[in-house]
């Protein structure tokens, strides 16, 4: 790997909260990250674990009610800086691809519209052939036939849907595209079909970002993985390193669990106690808990930039 | 386009049926209405002849056969605009019905020509400064005028124009209604279509205080409708991809949003439009004016059963009108009602 | 694309700023500096052209088929129809209309000579002919349908043409052809074409009617109907050929009428106030002074409408007649006219009207609490908790204060007044349900009542036992039914006599305490002196709330 | 054979009907089309297919919420439907585990009411329906004291196995599970699928499961239909279907479950649905829907294999 690569997300130390009633809720609670420019990275996590509040902060879509803090850098600039924000830069550098291509497509708006629109929207100066031309191109891209440009979002099926909304998101020409759960309203089986897409994404010059809760997906399409739980990043590295080899408890039985090896029985569920404030956010489900754990954790890198935040990890492999 | 034509047709069908429905229960309205409908349409005869009189009525009015062919001739009479005499005022109830109905739309529709645009921009305005002073004004106002009885607000009103030594009574001025030629029942399109400027300024001078009182429930209702609409709007998926995708929210809300907000508003709309024709009975009563609301009041207080029943089927009916056309709206504006 | 729009967006604005400027230098150039009054403004910059009277009348018109109307139709009719003769009561004399002259032949026939080169509103001669059809249609629609006030030509058989001019009424018994040719009701001449304009097969043909009531008329009046909206308003405009111009000479009169219909008094006083209304009837009697202080003038009519308290004769208490009386002596009297009417009237006397044939004065009970205290004592409904109930008619001022006037009253008796306002059509049908279920009918219940023809007959039939539409009070007294019917045949002999037998009825009535005429009402008119000039000859006692128009003077 | 078989589907067709007022302008949406298949007892049977394939339609053609136009459904040999009236008795058999834990149950009940409420309707004691939710509760692996809370309380997990134990109150022979773990976490639908796994093959129920991913329902089926367009073109033991498809259609899902496929299907409505991506459409398939097939154990739906085995 060239390291002369530059890094185009970084964060740091990146909070993200919201105000609600009963004060901030807390999504995010301090996670640290690189990606690098031209690749794909992943944030792997089961829902709650803070994934998407991430996904939306580097794509410019944070909700006013949100809070910030720590940093995070996007494409040389500073999206969050503390409790400054800078959303409104990213849009257009950043690009989204929705959970639910369904509802995110304008559902009183004709394809072709949605086009024109987004298309002269991003490029100064194009007239009406140029766009045709260029919205002609990006369909082709995504295997789609022109005959969608006539429909309305409600008549494409979860598939179609989700390819015309990549197609218009590589239409802008953006450097970054943030996927949020880009599988997961579709049919099994388009999973693969999408997961090529993306890829392929990657081998033409984006950044991709992918939010998923399921790590085979992410394995199949990024080079690096973030396992996030409860607001915090707890195992992070290449995949190769983090499929062969995962360190951190959650880590093992999320891959367990994706492959279906479920050796030792189905396990009972209790109720939850309150999740401790103090230390290890896994420290209630991990198996292995001892006494350090109620210190908090912080990452340890064993090699490749394979960081776990374990104290188990540190006592085995540092 | 051929599948759009096709669902209008089948929601006016539709509402051809819900018509027919509302004939026929007015039908059995003027059965189960006190007397006899020959006597009240002899003019509720007393002298010694009377009863031949009424035995002559029903033959003429078909009340000694089958009930089948009595209910085809009264559906075929009230498509003839024949909707029997008003007992009160002995002239045909389809005549006084539509002169009724004129003098009412004019000022509804008025006041949905103020209400609609304001109440869209009042909305607009404090969807996207949620929980501002201004938004909580606007939100506080509209909820009051929404919820505030409406002849106390006319009263208020007539007060406060009484105080500014303004007296306001009728539509027009006595001597533009006889100079002009009455071709639609509204003074001032009909003024417009004499030509005449003068009379046409003073029936819209006339109008704008029942205007303004007539308007401030439909804004109110809008105001909140489309503050509503907005808010539910703003949190779909689809603002915030498109906002992704590097449209400015501004660009978003015209383009995108407001299109969402205009079958609701439509649908609440069509409802409000028909209320509105009897619920401004109070105002057309404060100032003097005509109107379905005000011939009705007067009709229930003579038990002048036939005018009551052709005034409420042809509330019914714009009810049904409105509430099509607010149909098609949706129909038109959302692709998916279409499936 | 955007340039259009902007384009659009400018014109939009600049049609809206003519609008406005229009609307300012209309405000500006035409209206009063010193008034900022919409309506008055309007009314004169035009009125230069025509000469408009705006009449404010409080209740809808019930009708304008001048043989079946027996209603409010009169104010509309009282103008667009002439009837043979005018009677007036009070001055006790006639004036003729469409009859010049008349002479009783013998007891049972009547010549009337009619007027010449009379036309009809639709340009067709008055003819012995068309007056023979009217009268014989206004008879048969009452005696073949029961509708109108045909009854008034009950003695006629038949009306025969003599010539073009002259007709000879055939009587079945003596009957003062007179004074019934001068009724205010199914008296009006009305041209035969109408059977043509309606394509009716014969008199009593429905056809006629509604083509009457659709807004058309075929009358010889000053004043045809423009256009008719019984629920709200009547247009009449003047009809220039009337025979009456010439002879009444007045440059002034009114080229336009326009009957309104306002119900509420606050109405009639805001459009009187904003120049909408230029002779108002219904303003509330309290604020009368206020305008005549703001410079309007008002005309106060006497009436013959009155307002007669009736008792239901069958149902508990109100049957005993000893009861009824202590009621009589319980009500005072002193302060009617001034407390219910507000001035507008005078004390009842009997059951007929001042001024009005058949009057009998101090016809009266007394007001007297110990006495009524007294009676209430020997029959023994004494310390018993009573409730009496009270129908009035909503909306009537004066009977909703006379009526608390007696409940305070009676209070002071321990007997409680229940007030029930109702609207005329179910006041109608509370006091007749007296013949069917006396003990649903109200114990106490006001009619207002105004004569169709000058004849006693008129108010004492309200109480004859045939009568059961208006006879609220279910009372039943053959010796007063055959009294006031024999009456009646005598007054084409012998007027007087037939007089003497009406008081005699009338104090039937008093003693049985059965139906008390309460107030005689006057109507005032209220109207801008400044603007037109009402004189007496446009009043007829005898024509409730009808203003002869003609004889109106406009004065700017 | 028979006395094992616990149900048995027969040429099952399913229609909705949209008109306009109920009676004019009938259209007619055949979802379902000739559906044939059986289950066995301690026998799980998955189906899978695309959303509108027809996989939730047969569902609830076996709970008697849509009645088939044509066609007979046997549970234990007896109709379901008689006359065209769903027996009841019959329907009892049946247990029910629905997709989404959230809104499937009533949040103002507690646990215990909303697991007992198929015995209290039946009016047994309240002591009997405490010790049979219990019981249940142990089944599922649940703690005793969840039967005090609200379902707010509860995750997930927790109230997909309340709502497996609600269907297992009543004892029923047969359970249909529809899409069980599709709302749920990874590492918690491993658990929940182990449990099903667990029940069934401690206590011999028999499943029929409803879903749209491959890996699920090969991980707790023993044989697997596969569903396209309401037809049901290929059924056989689960190894079958995933290590030898026969069906292109098969084939695409079993590949893109790892990975390998690009090609969204296209449909066709006439004819075989996915003549125009098959690599071996003919013209017969773009006309007619092929019969059923028997082959290697399985069966198919598909003109290529009717010639091979005929040929």
């Amino acid at each position: 790997m060239d390291m002369s690569n530059r890094f185009i997300i970084t964060a740091k130390n990146l909070k993200i909260g919201y105000e609600t009633d009963d004060g901030v809720v807390w999504a995010v609670k301090g996670v640290s990250f690189d990606v690098i420019e031209k690749t794909s990275f992943c944030l792997v996590g089961e829902s709650g674990s803070g994934k998407t509040s991430i996904g939306n902060a580097i794509s410019g879509l944070l909700p006013p009610y949100s809070i910030t803090k720590g940093v995070l850098i996007v494409n040389n600039k500073y999206v969050v800086n503390e409790d400054k924000t800078d959303f409104r830069s990213v849009r257009g550098t950043v690009v989204r691809i929705p959970q639910n291509p369904s509802a995110a497509l304008s559902p009183y708006t004709k394809i072709s519209d949605l086009f024109m629109d987004v298309v002269r929207n991003a490029y100064n100066r194009i007239n009406k052939e140029q766009a045709v031309e260029l919205i002609r191109k990006y369909l082709q891209m995504v295997n789609l036939p022109e005959d969608v440009l006539n429909m309305y979002p409600h008549q494409l099926s979860g598939g179609m849907a989700q390819r015309v909304a990549i197609a218009l998101s590589l239409s802008i020409n953006p450097k970054i595209i943030v996927a949020d759960e880009p599988t997961s309203n579709l049919d099994a089986y388009l999973r693969g079909a999408i997961g090529n897409i993306l890829r392929e994404l990657v081998n033409s010059g984006i950044t991709l970002i992918v939010i998923t809760h399921d790590i085979l997906f992410a394995s199949h399409v990024c080079r690096n993985i973030a396992v996030m739980y409860r607001g915090k990043i707890i195992e992070i590295g290449r995949v190769e390193d983090i499929l062969s080899n995962p360190i951190h408890p959650y880590t093992i039985e999320l891959i367990e669990a994706a492959t279906l090896q479920k050796g030792n029985g189905p396990k009972k569920a209790s109720i939850a106690t309150h999740s401790s404030s103090k230390g290890c956010v896994y420290i209630n489900r991990c198996p292995f808990a001892f006494s350090k754990c109620y210190e908090e954790p912080n990452i340890v890198f064993i090699k490749n930039g394979h960081g776990v935040a374990c104290w188990r990890a540190e006592k085995l492999y540092v | 386009m051929v599948k759009l034509f096709y669902y209008i047709l089948k929601r006016i069908s539709l509402s051809i049926l819900v018509i027919l429905g509302i004939i026929v229960v007015s039908y059995v309205l003027v059965y189960i209405a006190p007397g006899n409908p020959a006597y009240t349409w002899v003019g509720k005869p007393t002298g010694p002849k009377a009863a031949e009189a009424i035995k002559l009525a029903e033959k003429d009015l078909g009340l000694d056969k089958p009930f089948y062919i009595q209910l085809y001739n009264f559906i075929k009479r009230f498509f003839s605009f024949d909707w029997g005499i008003s007992i009160r005022f002995k002239q045909p109830v389809s005549v006084i019905a539509m002169r009724s109905l004129a003098a009412t739309l004019e000022l509804v529709v008025l006041a949905y020509i103020i209400a609609l645009p304001l109440g869209i921009l009042g909305g607009v305005y404090a969807s996207l400064h949620r929980n501002s002073i201004a938004d909580k004004t606007i939100y506080g106002l509209a909820s009051l005028l929404a919820s505030s009885p409406r002849f106390w607000i006319a009263a208020i009103t007539i007060l406060l124009l009484q105080m500014l030594n303004i007296n306001i009574f009728g539509r027009v001025g006595t001597s533009y209604a006889i100079s002009i030629n009455v071709y639609t029942g509204s003074y001032i399109i009909d003024s417009l279509l004499n030509g005449r400027m003068d009379a046409f300024i003073d029936a819209v001078l006339r109008a704008m205080p029942p205007v303004f009182l007539a308007s401030l429930y439909p804004f109110a209702l809008t105001t909140r409708i489309v503050r509503h609409t907005l808010s539910e709007e703003l949190h779909k998926e689809y603002v915030r991809q498109l906002l992704s995708y590097g449209l400015r929210g501004r660009h978003v809300i015209r383009r995108y949003v407001l299109r969402g907000v205009i079958p609701v508003l439509a649908q609440i709309q069509g409802i409000s439009f028909a209320y509105s024709v009897i619920d401004v009975a109070t105002i057309e009563n404060v100032f003097g004016r005509e109107g379905i609301g005000v011939t009705l009041s007067k009709a229930i207080l003579a038990n002048d059963y036939p005018l009551i029943i052709g005034l409420l089927a042809m509330v019914s009916i714009l009810f049904v009108v409105a509430i099509t056309i607010a149909d098609i709206i949706h129909i038109v504006i959302d692709p998916r009602v279409r499936v | 694309m955007t340039g259009n729009r902007k384009q659009k967006t400018l014109i939009a604005i600049a049609i809206a700023a003519i609008v406005i400027a229009g609307i300012i230098v209309y405000q500006i150039l035409f209206a009063p500096p010193t008034q900022q009054n919409i309506g008055q403004t309007t009314q004169s910059t035009y009125a230069k052209k025509e000469k408009i009277v705006v009449y404010a009348y409080r209740d809808a018109i019930t009708g304008i088929d001048p043989g079946a109307e027996d209603d409010t139709g009169i104010v509309v009719l009282g103008a667009v129809y002439e009837p043979l003769l005018y009677y007036d009561p009070i001055k006790k004399e006639f004036k003729p209309a469409l009859a010049i002259s008349w002479s009783r032949v013998n007891e049972t026939s009547w010549i009337f000579k009619l007027r010449p080169n009379v036309r009809f509103h639709d340009g067709s001669l008055l003819t012995a002919e068309s007056v023979r059809f009217s009268i014989l249609r206004n008879k048969a629609l009452y005696e073949e349908k029961g509708i109108g006030a045909g009854w008034i030509w009950d003695a006629v058989e038949d009306v025969v043409v003599l010539n073009d001019t002259a007709i000879l009424f055939k009587l079945k018994y003596p009957a003062p052809i007179d004074l019934i040719s001068a009724a205010s009701y199914s008296s009006y001449i009305y041209c035969p074409n109408v059977l043509n304009y309606s394509k009716a097969s014969n008199l009593t043909d429905e056809r006629v009617r509604l083509w009457f009531e659709s807004g058309n008329d075929c009358g010889t009046g000053p004043y045809k109907i423009a256009s008719y909206k019984p629920e709200s308003e009547v247009v009449l405009r003047k009809f220039d050929e009337w025979w009456g111009w010439k002879e009444i000479n007045n440059p002034n009169a009114p080229d336009v009428v326009v009957i309104r219909i306002v119900e509420e008094p606050a109405q009639q006083e805001s459009g009187l106030l904003s120049g909408d209304i230029d002779i108002a009837t219904g303003v509330a009697k309290s604020s009368i002074p206020n305008l005549a202080k703001l410079g309007y003038a008002v005309y106060n009519q006497t009436t013959f409408h009155n307002y007669i308290l009736m008792f239901n004769t069958r149902r508990w208490p109100t049957n005993i007649t000893e009861f009824r009386l202590a009621i009589a002596y319980a009500t005072p009297w002193n302060e009617i006219v001034d407390f219910a009417f507000q001035g507008y009237g005078l004390l009842g006397s009997g059951l007929v009207p001042h001024g009005y044939p058949g009057y009998v004065p101090n016809l009266r009970y007394e007001y007297n609490l110990t006495k009524a205290k007294e009676i209430l004592d020997r029959l023994g409904i004494k310390d018993v908790k009573l409730e009496l109930e009270i129908v009035i008619t909503a909306g009537y001022e004066e009977e909703k204060r006379f009526a608390s006037l007696l409940k305070s009253s009676l209070r002071q008796l321990g007997i409680d007044l229940d007030i029930i306002a109702l609207p005329w059509e179910q006041v109608k049908e509370r006091g007749a349900s007296v013949w069917t279920n006396a003990e649903s009918a109200p114990h106490l219940i006001i009619n207002d009542w105004w004569p169709t023809y000058p004849t006693p007959y008129d108010y004492l039939y309200m109480l004859h036992s045939n009568n059961t539409i208006w006879n609220w009070s279910g009372f039943v007294n053959s010796d007063y039914d055959s009294l006031i019917d024999s009456a009646l045949s005598l007054e084409g002999k012998d007027f007087e006599k037939a007089l003497e037998m009406y008081e005699q009825a009338q104090r039937i009535v008093f003693d049985n305490v059965v139906a008390i005429n309460l107030c005689d009402s006057v109507q005032p008119y209220l109207y801008d002196p400044d603007k037109i000039r009402l004189s007496e000859d446009a009043f007829n006692p005898m024509y409730m709330y009808v203003i002869f128009f003609q004889y109106i003077e406009v004065l700017k | 054979m028979e006395g094992r078989e616990i149900v048995r589907v027969e040429d099952l067709w399913v229609s909705y009907e949209e008109s306009l007022f109920g009676f004019l302008g009938k259209t007619k949406h055949v979802v379902v089309k000739g559906v044939s298949f059986s289950v066995n007892r301690n026998e799980s049977f998955g189906l899978i297919g695309a959303s509108g394939s027809g996989k939730t339609t047969i569902l609830k053609a076996l709970l008697g919420l849509v009645k088939p136009f044509r066609g007979e459904i046997y549970i234990e040999g007896e109709k379901l439907y008689y006359d065209g009236k769903i027996k009841v008795d019959v329907l009892r058999k049946i247990g029910f585990v629905p997709q989404d834990p959230f809104s499937s149950v009533d949040p103002r009940m507690k646990i215990m009411d909303i697991i007992g409420e198929p015995l209290i309707i039946k009016g047994l004691s309240k002591r009997v329906v405490q010790q049979a939710v219990e019981n249940v509760l142990e089944l599922v692996r649940l703690d005793k004291q969840i039967a005090n809370k609200y379902p707010h309380q509860l995750s997930g997990g927790m109230l997909q196995r309340v709502a497996i134990a609600r269907a297992l109150i009543t004892k029923p022979r047969l359970m249909l599970l529809d899409e069980p773990t599709s709302h749920l976490d990874v590492v918690t639908q491993s658990e929940i699928l182990a449990l099903l796994k667990d029940l069934k093959e401690m206590f011999g129920y028999s499943y029929i499961m409803v879903s749209h991913d491959l890996n699920v329902v090969s991980y707790i089926s023993n044989r697997i239909g596969v569903l396209l367009n309401g037809y049901l073109i290929e059924e056989g033991p689960t190894k079958n279907i995933v290590e030898k498809p026969l069906h292109p259609y098969t084939k695409i899902l079993v590949e893109s479950s790892k990975f390998k496929s690009v090609a969204e299907p296209m449909y066709s409505t006439i004819g075989c649905p996915i003549n125009p991506i098959c690599p071996w459409a003919r013209d017969i398939c773009k006309k007619h829907m092929p019969p059923p097939t028997a082959l290697n154990g399985s069966i198919v739906r598909c003109w290529y294999y009717l010639d091979y085995t005929q040929r």
